[in-house]
């Protein structure tokens, strides 16, 4: 992986990309990282698609916005529409494995997964299939340590849910273990 | 095949809307067409003004010349579009925020001018658009963003507000009694001078989440089962409206409509 | 509008429902339900009586009834 | 052609004015030193079958003239200094949608309440900057009465010619001095009108078609049913979240402006040819400047007057030519030196620019400007 | 010292800044993309004994946060364009009666309703203009979330100093992005309090004593019953319609600032010192800027970056000294070149003045930057 | 020997004030002090707020925390004022345009929060310090300078509009009717919450010159013969009540206050 | 305040009385006149009952109860 | 007289003063003269004193107030006070005979003249005392024409009043008249 990671979440309003993505941030700077957050807010969130944006790095952040993502992870087709093309030639795609993706697409690496499924049936909660989808980019990149991951979402989860996103974080990076063979 | 109020009356090529899954607004401006469309009006006669807030995008969709202004102050733009033509049947769409708060001043005048607009309040007693303030109609202990530990103002009721500026017609309804709310729509549109339908609404998104209020047909449920018409009310005895809210006709009453004075001035005075 | 309730029949726009469920939990013949895609579907042609509830309260204008053909 | 010559004030003259220049439409709410204008149009409008409203507030001033200007009247709104921080956010509304309008701020003393009944011009740069947002401004300042009378015929013009709101910006010295004024012959003014789409013609309520220099603008009721919105929107007028149309948007609207200065700005020039030293001036001091320039070049001061009248856009180009030749500037005004900061953009090092003004209720007299003039020479 | 290691949007930022400045109010309207200000305001105030309350428009939001500063509250207001050109009538007002409160601006895209979710930094000139009449102002622009907390704290001392409205003016970018901050311990921050008039003590509102910078401030209900009005007044603080008093308050206003622009004016400079070519930029764009140096430096081009942290009072001096060393200055904004407007006046004909920016809602990119800047050298 | 009033609670050096002969506002200004007197308050607990208008000049000339806000605006900062400080009596005292036409917003959002604020209306039905105008209470038919032909509005009734909105105290009295609004003024002024009185003023220059309503004299007659009290109106056969307007206290009712349920936020919330 | 009706007398503060006529013309004794300047003056002081009601409705707190001395 | 008249005229709100201003200005107009009026406005016009500028010249008239008038006329004291003050050196001052001037005034011409009484007991109306004023000013400086002056009285006052205005201005010039010899 590069020095810098610049990632791109997009999904629904309700799947908690946004903080997917704040608990990431928080976890790299638990590593003595920085990190930026940015997302896309307001009516298009409505119905539509959203997106949340974490840029970590060893050195101070200077441009705040990802424009071209080395990592991209989508949990819906119509978020995968928007906001999957722009990819970083040697970048990482990760899509649910219920979107179609466009034979166009060119990305060094392009990963179906099955996020919502495992959360929904592995997990038991379709709502901590942003977990599921933080194990695997973690597990993929090793961008954050795992114990800063966990600390970071427990400090940012609703009491008594700790060993729900537990488990849901266990099978995001065993699904990053399936992908790395 | 299409729908057929869709087809009719509304620009079909901007649908599906952007409101939330079953967010009431969307109940409410299908009501508006039909009552357009039971009086027969002519279409390019109608005009609808918004301002700003999820209500307010309601114009965007529908066929007619449509005006999308800034927050709060649809009434009065809508008073200019009356005033300068008033051939021209309008109708303001507002939210509660949007008429009853930054909004509360244009209301009350156009109501105390009885000017010949009919407004139709979409009240989800939320700000909606920016994601759940309380505002104005919130009942009071219940949450918004702005309001983390329970809302300590006390609500408007806007029908009662609206009539009390001089209003000479102004009913409530709701976003489940859509028959109800056809009516009343319909009188009020066909109605000279000032007219207010509040319609209530749902916002399941902010207000219903924020509060608990369950699911979207929960949300339904309780409008459906907490408010009675007054007519009926009238009859009941009270342990069967303890808790309950009234809907239906407040005031109905005829005065000289506005645009209609001023003419007469203009005939007294043209030369 | 001048049909005749003989002629008419519940259309659904699949790609505008959003599965709010107000159609379903108020339809008097409790005829309606979800599909997989959590899309409003008829469950039961026969017993719908056309009342046009589901249409008036539908928010997304994806339900309505309409001519058979 | 029989003129009528009248004896009337400028708040009187603006009426006057706007009726020839086709105002069916005014909305507004009191305010010193503005009122007249209301009072008169409220009773002249009704005549010509034309409509006057006071409105509860500034806000639903400009917002129903907007509203009137929808269905094809050419309406208009006044005030001063407060009420035009009220009416900001509706000004820029106006430019985005396109929508015609005039608004006339006759200005009067100080920040605030301040001074409502003294004369001031400390709103010329809230006239360009005071709403949110970049958006295109025509800004015009009558020195007299017959100008103002002029000038509101010209800003309802360009109004309709560039759709855009056009505040005349005009101040208590003039708006409340009588002087005399000729109204012309009716066939004698030049009058603009918004272009309409042909009936039943193919209507994109925001593209610029034929040549054209805005879209046509089809009246409310008129036939064509359109989107109006104060969001970002494309050709169709209907709202569009690309930040593409948001641009090809931003940069019609800012050109309407820019690709026309020539035909937008005016100005006079009053014994510029062979001047050495040039007074800026404009509004009610330029009447304090010409007179200071008659008793300079009395004295054999080479002195001149430049005078924007068109005020926003600014007059660059002529004054930088102006200033390549002259070796002092000052520039006369009632505020703390907005125009300087313009002047002094505009010159650069061709020629210092001083200042001459003051902000205190007062107008300057022809004297106090000889006397500046003279110290900083 | 343990200092608080934070994860946090700017707008949470600025709420922290002002409580720890010492707010104790906050009124408003919600609008986007300032409303989690509210929002945080509404949870945290009450903790600490302080009032939050949501009004029923900007207008009202304002008054009330005005009116709560005259009991001795520090108070706050926060909003976006729209609402933000509302508020202009108050701020006029306040900074007429000389009465401190904080306004912040979260910038958005576009004139009128705009882009609402989309960066932009189109209410630069409004910040200084945007209300009628000459008054003073204090502009403060943060590029960072621990700057936005910095700058909520010296806007809230500025303010309380000068006895002046002081706005933050951030953006949709700084405003929600969220950064590491460290949240300083409070006893390493420095609070200014305005000065109160001494119990019993003989006391004219208005008049400035003991070598103050402006007079004392007395709470209302603590003794002194004295009058505030937004029309012209003596020192007393009674109206007067003397154009005399009209001219020594209005000096006096004006003065707090001009007199005092070393204590009021910030900025950054980097990579100045060898620089033959210059950026200015300010607020989320800095950010732009600071990695488009970075680049540029990295290909060996000497170029740095001048950033005015406080824009009203503009850093006049700073800039001309730099324009006199460099070959050529780009200005970056997100908007059609405001500050460069400003950047062009200040440095006269030292050095070319260009521009790059857009305001169609997007942030401009290191990138584009660059490119521009290779284009025009 | 001095007014003991004047003496007493106000600015005796701003005297005489510049109202004109005859005008109203001069009446229902001292009776605020005598109110005032009466409850024994604190005077420096007391702040007087006003708008802009010839009423809003009041302020000046009356010895407390005084504040002379923009047009229409008292409200919003009285409540600031108030809600920043709760011990302080807040009066706001204002002109119907003031009031009900710019400010109408404002007024409506008090009397629904319910805080503890008096208002004190000087309604002489028009605009007076911008020369005559016609405001939102100038009678139907009359002319203001901007009405050359009749106004055509229909007037607010100031009272029933803030009962509308939720105000738990509203009454109204006139400038003859002295004794009874010294008595109303104190009861509002005692009333926990939101209260407001509407004294009908007189502006002799320019509504009575206007309207030809005649002399000073003529108008406080017009005053004296055309108010009845409510409580009085009660027992009146209709023929005498006829062309009557009435006056008195038209809602007197308990509600919690906006401040005092603040503090309970806070209490529960603080650490 | 504590003066008894007997030590009270009307007194009148011809500066500031703009001469409108309401204390005359509503004084239920009528007492009170102009004077050649236009300004209010007693006509009867032995006929005034102190009510009061000239002091009340007196814009311009012109005429009030004093004190005798 | 001077080519260009500069004239002030003040008094208290009701007497008609802005209009007298108003009609000396529209003789001059008749008279292919140029004149501008000015005024003082607003509060300060609540009980206090107003004031209404003229100027009257063959010339183009640029600066359009009065600095230092060369005549002025009060009816008031209050007005006198505050306005009587400003006059050149050269100038004339009338104030009604009810006024005492400060001793320390200075003006070629100082007339105390009874305008007010004369409008009262010689032409019956209080009312008609700012026209009586105008005979006077007229009367004296001859800076419009006789006729131009009557048809600009004639053009402003209501209906009905022709004759008492008519009889005004004459005894307005002959209260000139007593002051010429
Ligand atoms: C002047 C101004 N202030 C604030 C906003 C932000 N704003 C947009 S919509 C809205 C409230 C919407 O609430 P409501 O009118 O009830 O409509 P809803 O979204 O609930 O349908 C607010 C506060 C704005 N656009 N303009
Ligand atoms: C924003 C603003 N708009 C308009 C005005 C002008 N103005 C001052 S007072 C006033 C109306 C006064 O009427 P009212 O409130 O009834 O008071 P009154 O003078 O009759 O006592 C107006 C329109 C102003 N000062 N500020
Ligand atoms: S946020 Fe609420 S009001 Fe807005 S569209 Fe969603 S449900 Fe409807
Ligand atoms: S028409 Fe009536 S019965 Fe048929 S599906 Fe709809 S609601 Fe049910
Ligand atoms: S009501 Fe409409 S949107 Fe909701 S489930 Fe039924 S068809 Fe779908
Ligand atoms: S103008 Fe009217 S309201 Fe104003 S002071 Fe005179 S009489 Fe009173
Ligand atoms: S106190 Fe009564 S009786 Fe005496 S003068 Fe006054 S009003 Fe008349
Ligand atoms: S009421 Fe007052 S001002 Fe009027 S005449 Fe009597 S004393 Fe004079
Ligand atoms: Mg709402
Ligand atoms: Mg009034």
């Amino acid at each position: 992986m590069s020095k810098q990671l610049e990632l791109r979440l997009s999904g629904s309003g309700g799947q908690g990309l946004i903080t997917a993505g704040i608990i990431l941030a928080e976890a790299a700077l638990k590593d003595d990282k920085n990190a930026i957050q940015t997302q896309s807010y307001g009516p298009e969130a409505r119905g539509g698609a959203s997106k949340a944006e974490v840029i970590i790095s060893e050195d101070s952040i200077d441009f705040p916005k990802v424009t071209l993502p080395n990592m991209t992870l989508a949990l819906t087709q119509i978020a995968s529409d928007k906001y999957i093309k722009d990819i970083s030639v040697d970048g990482t795609v990760i899509v649910d494995e219920s979107i179609t993706l466009p034979e166009t697409l060119k990305a060094k690496h392009i990963y179906r997964v099955p996020i919502i499924k495992t959360a929904i049936n592995e997990v038991g909660k379709e709502i901590v299939a942003n977990i599921v989808a933080l194990g695997l980019i973690v597990g993929l990149t090793g961008i954050v340590t795992e114990g800063s991951l966990e600390a970071a979402i427990m400090a940012r989860i609703p009491k008594g849910t700790e060993d729900l996103n537990r488990l849901a974080l266990q099978k995001g990076y065993e699904l990053a273990k399936t992908l790395q063979k | 095949m299409n729908h057929p109020l869709v087809e009719g009356f509304f620009r079909m090529d901007k649908f599906p809307h952007i409101w939330c899954p079953g967010c009431g607004h969307g109940i409410i401006m299908a009501s508006i067409a039909r009552a357009i469309e039971k009086i027969g009006l002519d279409k390019d006669k109608v005009c609808i003004v918004s301002g700003i807030g999820c209500s307010s995008r309601a114009p965007g969709y529908m066929d007619f010349n449509t005006l999308h202004t800034t927050h709060g102050r649809a009434l009065a733009f809508a008073t200019g579009v009356k005033l300068a033509n008033p051939e021209l049947e309008v109708i303001v769409i507002a939210g509660d925020g949007d008429l009853s708060a930054i909004g509360g001043n244009h209301l009350i005048h156009a109501a105390r001018r009885n000017i010949g607009i009919t407004t139709i309040c979409f009240n989800n007693n939320i700000y909606g658009m920016t994601g759940g303030q309380y505002s104005p109609t919130t009942p009071t202990k219940e949450k918004g963003t702005t309001a983390p530990y329970g809302n300590i103002d006390k609500p408007f009721d806007i029908t009662q507000l609206a009539i009390g500026a001089g209003a000479t017609y102004a009913a409530k309804t709701t976003a489940y009694h859509v028959p109800q709310m056809d009516k009343l729509i319909e009188t009020a549109i066909r109605h000279k001078g000032f007219s207010m339908v509040e319609a209530i609404s749902i916002c399941p998104t902010y207000y219903g989440r924020k509060n608990k209020k369950g699911s979207v047909v929960d949300m339904m449920t309780f409008l459906k089962d907490s408010f009675i018409d007054v007519k009926v009310a009238e009859k009941l005895p009270p342990e069967k409206k303890e808790g309950k809210f009234l809907m239906g006709e407040f005031i109905n009453k005829a005065e000289p409509e506005y645009t209609e004075q001023y003419d007469q001035i203009i005939a007294s005075q043209k030369k | 509008m001048a049909d005749s309730k003989d002629n008419l029949t519940i259309h659904i726009n699949e790609s505008w429902c959003k599965g709010c469920g107000i159609c379903i939990a108020f339809c008097p013949k409790k005829v309606l339900g979800f599909n997989e895609n959590g899309k409003v579907t008829m469950l039961d042609r026969e017993n719908c009586i056309k009342c046009g509830m589901c249409q008036m309260r539908c928010p997304d204008f994806a339900i309505f009834l309409g001519g058979k053909e | 052609m029989a003129k009528k010559v009248k004896f009337l004030q400028g708040n009187e003259a603006c009426v006057e004015g706007a009726l020839m220049a086709g105002m069916t439409f005014y909305s507004g709410y009191p305010i010193t030193p503005s009122t007249e204008i209301a009072e008169l149009s409220a009773e002249r409008l009704p005549r010509i079958g034309g409509k006057f409203i006071q409105m509860e507030d500034e806000i639903a001033g400009i917002a129903a003239a907007i509203g009137a200007s929808l269905t094809g009247a050419k309406a208009m709104t006044a005030t001063s200094g407060p009420g035009f921080s009220l009416k900001q956010e509706n000004i820029g509304y106006a430019a985005l949608t396109e929508i015609p309008v005039v608004i006339v701020n006759v200005q009067r003393g100080g920040p605030s309440t301040g001074l409502p009944t003294a004369p001031g011009q400390g709103d010329l740069m809230q006239a360009m900057w005071g709403t949110h947002g970049d958006h295109p401004v025509i800004c015009l300042t009558p020195d007299s009465v017959r100008e103002t009378f002029d000038l509101t015929i010209r800003a309802f013009n360009l109004a309709e010619k560039y759709r855009t709101p056009v505040i005349l910006l005009t101040d208590e010295i003039t708006g409340h001095m009588r002087e005399k004024i000729e109204i012309p012959d009716a066939s004698e003014v030049e009058i603009y009108n918004r272009i309409k789409p042909e009936p039943g013609s193919d209507y994109k309520a925001y593209k610029v078609v034929d040549g054209d220099i805005v879209p046509k603008m089809a009246d409310f009721g008129s036939g064509f049913r359109y989107h109006v919105t104060g969001l970002m929107h494309d050709e169709t007028g209907f709202p569009s979240n690309s930040t593409k149309n948001a641009g090809i948007l931003m940069d019609r609207l800012m050109a309407k402006i820019t690709d026309n200065l020539d035909d937008i700005i005016t100005f006079e020039e009053i014994e510029t040819a062979d001047a050495d030293y040039l007074i800026v001036a404009y509004g009610g001091t330029a009447r304090t400047a010409k007179a200071a320039v008659k008793k300079l070049r009395a004295e054999g001061i080479k002195v001149g007057l430049f005078r924007p009248i068109t005020v926003w856009p600014f007059p660059e180009a002529a004054l930088y030519k102006l200033s390549e030749q002259v070796k002092d500037i000052i520039v006369a005004e009632l505020n703390y030196g907005q125009m300087k900061l313009e002047v002094e953009r505009v010159v650069k090092n061709n020629a210092p620019v001083r200042f001459c003004g003051k902000a205190n209720g007062e107008v300057l007299t022809p004297e106090e400007l000889i006397q500046k003039f003279k110290e900083v020479l």
